[in-house]
């Protein structure tokens, strides 16, 4: 490991993923020649205007839903809140009791929490060890004063793909509004709100090399949430601000591309992922994979190492040129453990030594593939470097003192 | 970058690492659970740390802080390596991004954490070195 | 008017800009070489977390704050939104009464009534005739519950500029939080929140040549409100989202060369500005300014043209080649005539017929000029249509059955 | 485009605006507050529309919806004239915005009043056709 090599490999696609070309030439011209208002009423404003309603028909088709029924937003942190925050403002009165998973992305935890500090009650269900909600638990959890059920459809950490069709069976049969946090599933699994049976659906467009900052909201038609963004008419009154054409065009094309792809793509990433897996199982011991053998997201695989710790296996993967990621990169800048392999039964120290590697469309097999010796001789510089992993060769435990963080 | 120059050199190039088979003392401190585990062996000899090794199961900086936490005891008196503190090895690494300060409290935590048992196995402590060791009962997010 | 024209006067810089060359320029390597989210650690993450925080610096440096007190947001509608219901939701235990005047944007009038659908209590001040907010007024409305004073730095219909800093001074001396809407002011008039003494202070990227969808908040360092995207830890895990860093890079840009070209470019648009003004008043008769004959945005002219209505004036304008508009754009849809022409005292059928023209810095002196004949020629044939102006010819006035949607 | 080709047809080149000095009737309808105004004047002879001219304040829709309904009853009968509907006009516009269909009821309506008014200066309404008028009562939030 003596000079930074320079090719760089990016299996973090869950994280975010690079703006592909048609994307960019799709939104290249929006910036200068439909730069208009769709406010507007002058030439400027109605193109823009029709942009704007061909893009969002066009992303519709992809979702089998009508144009109606979808919102832009900023993000899919946006999508999220307002579909949690906007149903818990308008059903107060009929209850404030919301169920969700464990395992969520913060976007829905924390909106989750912001709520409980204004007196809603929140019920975290577990999962079991490959991260699957049980629907059964859902649908003993839902109470007189259930106003939602939000739980997602892939989870970003260990790729897990919840059974979204038959909690949104359950939620309609109870009358329960149910959203889907799909930001994670779009590009990776065909979507089709009406076989889904959902009621509200999150988007984000730079999980399928769209830009970050352009977000959707399915809102089933006849489904009312309290606005989250106030201010101007736009969206059909119902999300304020000036709509970000480059990038809603931007979204539109990357989901069509996704999905007229996605049969060639997945089980070409598939193939590579279970390849990967079977290789570092096989080469390095003391390793686990954390998530569903089967029900996991195409380019998603996330190990443990015994021993060390995540973050060092990071710099030392990076200095080689490789850019994965060790639990969400949201949580970057926290200490604690990832909140989703904790919920999945992972001891703290397991947790901590984790690594996510999520494919994508852009990567080949062999680049892939060759993460495999560098993780190996990585993995054992840093057990080298391990008290926990002396302690394990020698059979015993070293006493130390506690650390007070920790113990508060 | 997420870090200085200085860490990534400790980090990518950590001096010492390894055990001492004949140690005068260890001093292991932090805790898995929160991901930084920090052991320290020193060879002591006529009041001189005459070595120092250490393993460290932990992020960049933890690593980092260890290799430069024993390369700044090393063939000093007992004294000096009391002296150490976190400041100057978060110093001695062009610095620590916040968030990773308690690294710098871990190294110096766990050289003590050694010196301690040094000084329990010859005698116990001396009674005006007693202060040195408050700082193993410190919470690191008060640094 | 027989053929369309072809050559476009886009006269509705208030409403949105044109992307500039130079922040496509500045944008679009972004999307595809600095792609990397910037809370991961790797190597793209810290290549793309540092473009982030030297834009923040920069954009810093622009406005006279510290790095660490502003935050990237959506749009401008965002930034309204966090400052109102954070500051709103924070401080509930102090007390539920704000004050706003009758003439803010939407984006704080709409998140005001979204408050005070939840118990909160809001004095919306009037105006003076000019559109002006009196300060006097607004310490006289602070109580003892009040927790925040947002009046907008210069209105976006009518352009009138208002005494922030005197408005500032009586709620530092107060301690009552101040929030200023300046996505209007910002690129035409200098910002210096120091100055300023605001608490908060809402841009917006498309009202300056940078693209729709980024928006920033200004947070005075030691004043602290509750999250409005909650989620992940991104901008000090104060408002969440993946950073959309082209467009933050678009922004700094933007920021930096308006106020680069401030001193050249205000004083030409102003002197277009006024000449227009002199021509249509001259030219014209029965019209009147709406707004502050000097405390106004440099490049706004709003006019009212009796005996017409607005919209038939925007489509002969457009068919014509000058895209302009009758108030916000963002109140198209809706059949009211302008709450802010209202509040300056305007009868509605005068407010009907109101026109904005707003210049821009890629506007020629010529080509604005050109509007003048060609108002001319429209006003007199909307005229010459108009039962109203036949009334007013014959000095009488035409019994009419009344409007039962108005009477409502 | 906001408007179908047909709209922007009879806004830019509006049919039958004007006045007729000597009217048979005029009818007025809609408020300045809610930026409407239509005036329409019909020249009755042997109960037949022989000339309808407006003058209308209001948005593009207004003035194309007052064009078409002139040009609708022209030439036709008080009978034809009254069973114009709103819906009729709008759909020979090829459509109008939801937000706009009130302007063609505002268009029914002034025909409405203008022979309300002819009725009334020849011997008041027929009991038949009362029921014609009760449009002009009528809220256009319920087209
Ligand atoms: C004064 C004012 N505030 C807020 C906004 C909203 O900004 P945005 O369109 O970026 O949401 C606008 C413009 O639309 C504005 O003019
Ligand atoms: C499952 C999930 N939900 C929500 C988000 C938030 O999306 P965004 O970064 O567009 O706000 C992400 C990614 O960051 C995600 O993986």
């Amino acid at each position: 490991m003596a000079e930074k090599i320079v090719k760089r490999v990016y299996l973090d696609n869950a994280a975010t993923t690079i703006v592909r070309s048609e994307v960019v030439d799709a939104m290249i011209p929006v910036f200068t020649e439909n730069f208009g208002n769709a406010s507007s009423i002058y030439l400027e404003g109605q193109k823009a205007k029709s942009t704007l309603e061909d893009a969002r028909a066009r992303i519709a088709a992809c979702l089998n839903a009508e144009p109606s029924e979808i919102y832009f937003t900023s993000c899919g942190t946006e999508s999220d809140n307002w579909a949690v925050k906007g149903t818990a403002f308008r059903y107060a009165k009929k209850g404030k009791h919301i169920i969700t998973s464990a395992i969520e992305h913060h976007a829905v935890l924390h909106s989750c929490e912001a709520l409980a500090k204004l007196g809603y009650e929140i019920t975290y269900l577990p999962v079991d060890e490959y991260g699957l909600v049980d629907p059964a638990q859902v649908e003993s959890a839902i109470r007189p004063d259930t106003i939602l059920v939000t739980i997602m459809m892939a989870n970003n950490e260990i790729g897990t793909v919840e059974p979204i069709e038959e909690i949104a069976k359950i939620c309609k049969d109870k009358k329960i509004l149910f959203h889907t946090d799909a930001v994670q599933a779009a590009g990776a699994l065909p979507i089709d709100v009406k076989a889904l049976g959902v009621d509200m659906l999150s988007l984000s467009g730079h999980k399928l090399h769209a830009p970050k900052g352009i977000g959707i909201l399915y809102i089933r038609k006849g489904v009312a949430i309290t606005n989250f963004m106030d201010g101007g008419a736009q969206e059909r009154a119902k999300r304020a601000g000036t709509e970000n054409l480059p990038y809603i065009i931007g979204f539109a094309k990357a989901l069509e591309l996704s999905l007229s792809e996605m049969q060639a793509n997945i089980p070409r990433i598939e193939k590579i992922r279970d390849e990967l897996i079977d290789a570092v199982l096989d080469a390095i011991p003391h390793v686990r994979l954390n998530g569903h053998p089967v029900k996991r997201l195409p380019g998603n695989a996330n190990l443990s190492f015994e021993f060390i710790e995540g973050e060092s296996l990071l710099l030392l993967l990076d200095f080689m040129g490789f850019a994965c990621s060790s639990g969400s990169a949201c949580t970057s800048g926290s200490l604690d453990p990832s909140h989703v392999l904790l919920a999945i039964g992972l001891p703290h120290e397991i947790a901590h030594g984790s690594l996510r590697v999520s494919i994508g469309k852009f990567n080949t097999e062999e680049e892939v593939m060759s993460i495999v010796p560098a993780l190996q001789e990585i993995v054992q510089r840093l057990r080298d470097m391990s008290p926990l992993y002396e302690d394990f060769l020698n059979n015993k435990h070293t006493p130390y003192t506690p650390c007070n963080r920790c113990a508060k | 970058m997420l870090y200085s120059d200085k860490v990534m050199d400790h980090f990518m190039h950590p001096r010492n690492v390894g055990e001492i088979e004949d140690a005068s003392a260890t001093g292991t401190v932090g805790n898995a659970k929160c991901g930084d585990i920090m052991k320290v062996y020193l060879k002591i000899e006529d009041n001189i740390v005459v070595d120092a090794k250490f393993k460290t199961f932990g992020c960049g900086s933890a690593i980092a802080t260890s290799s430069m936490a024993t390369e700044m005891i090393k063939g000093h008196t007992i004294d000096e390596a009391l002296s150490l503190t976190n400041k100057a090895v978060a110093e001695a690494l062009d610095g620590l991004p916040p968030v990773k300060m308690h690294c710098s409290l871990l190294a110096e935590q766990a050289v003590k954490a050694a010196i301690k048992e040094y000084y329990e196995k010859h005698g116990g402590i001396p009674e005006d070195k007693m202060k040195f060791f408050d700082v193993l009962d410190e919470d690191e997010h008060s640094v």
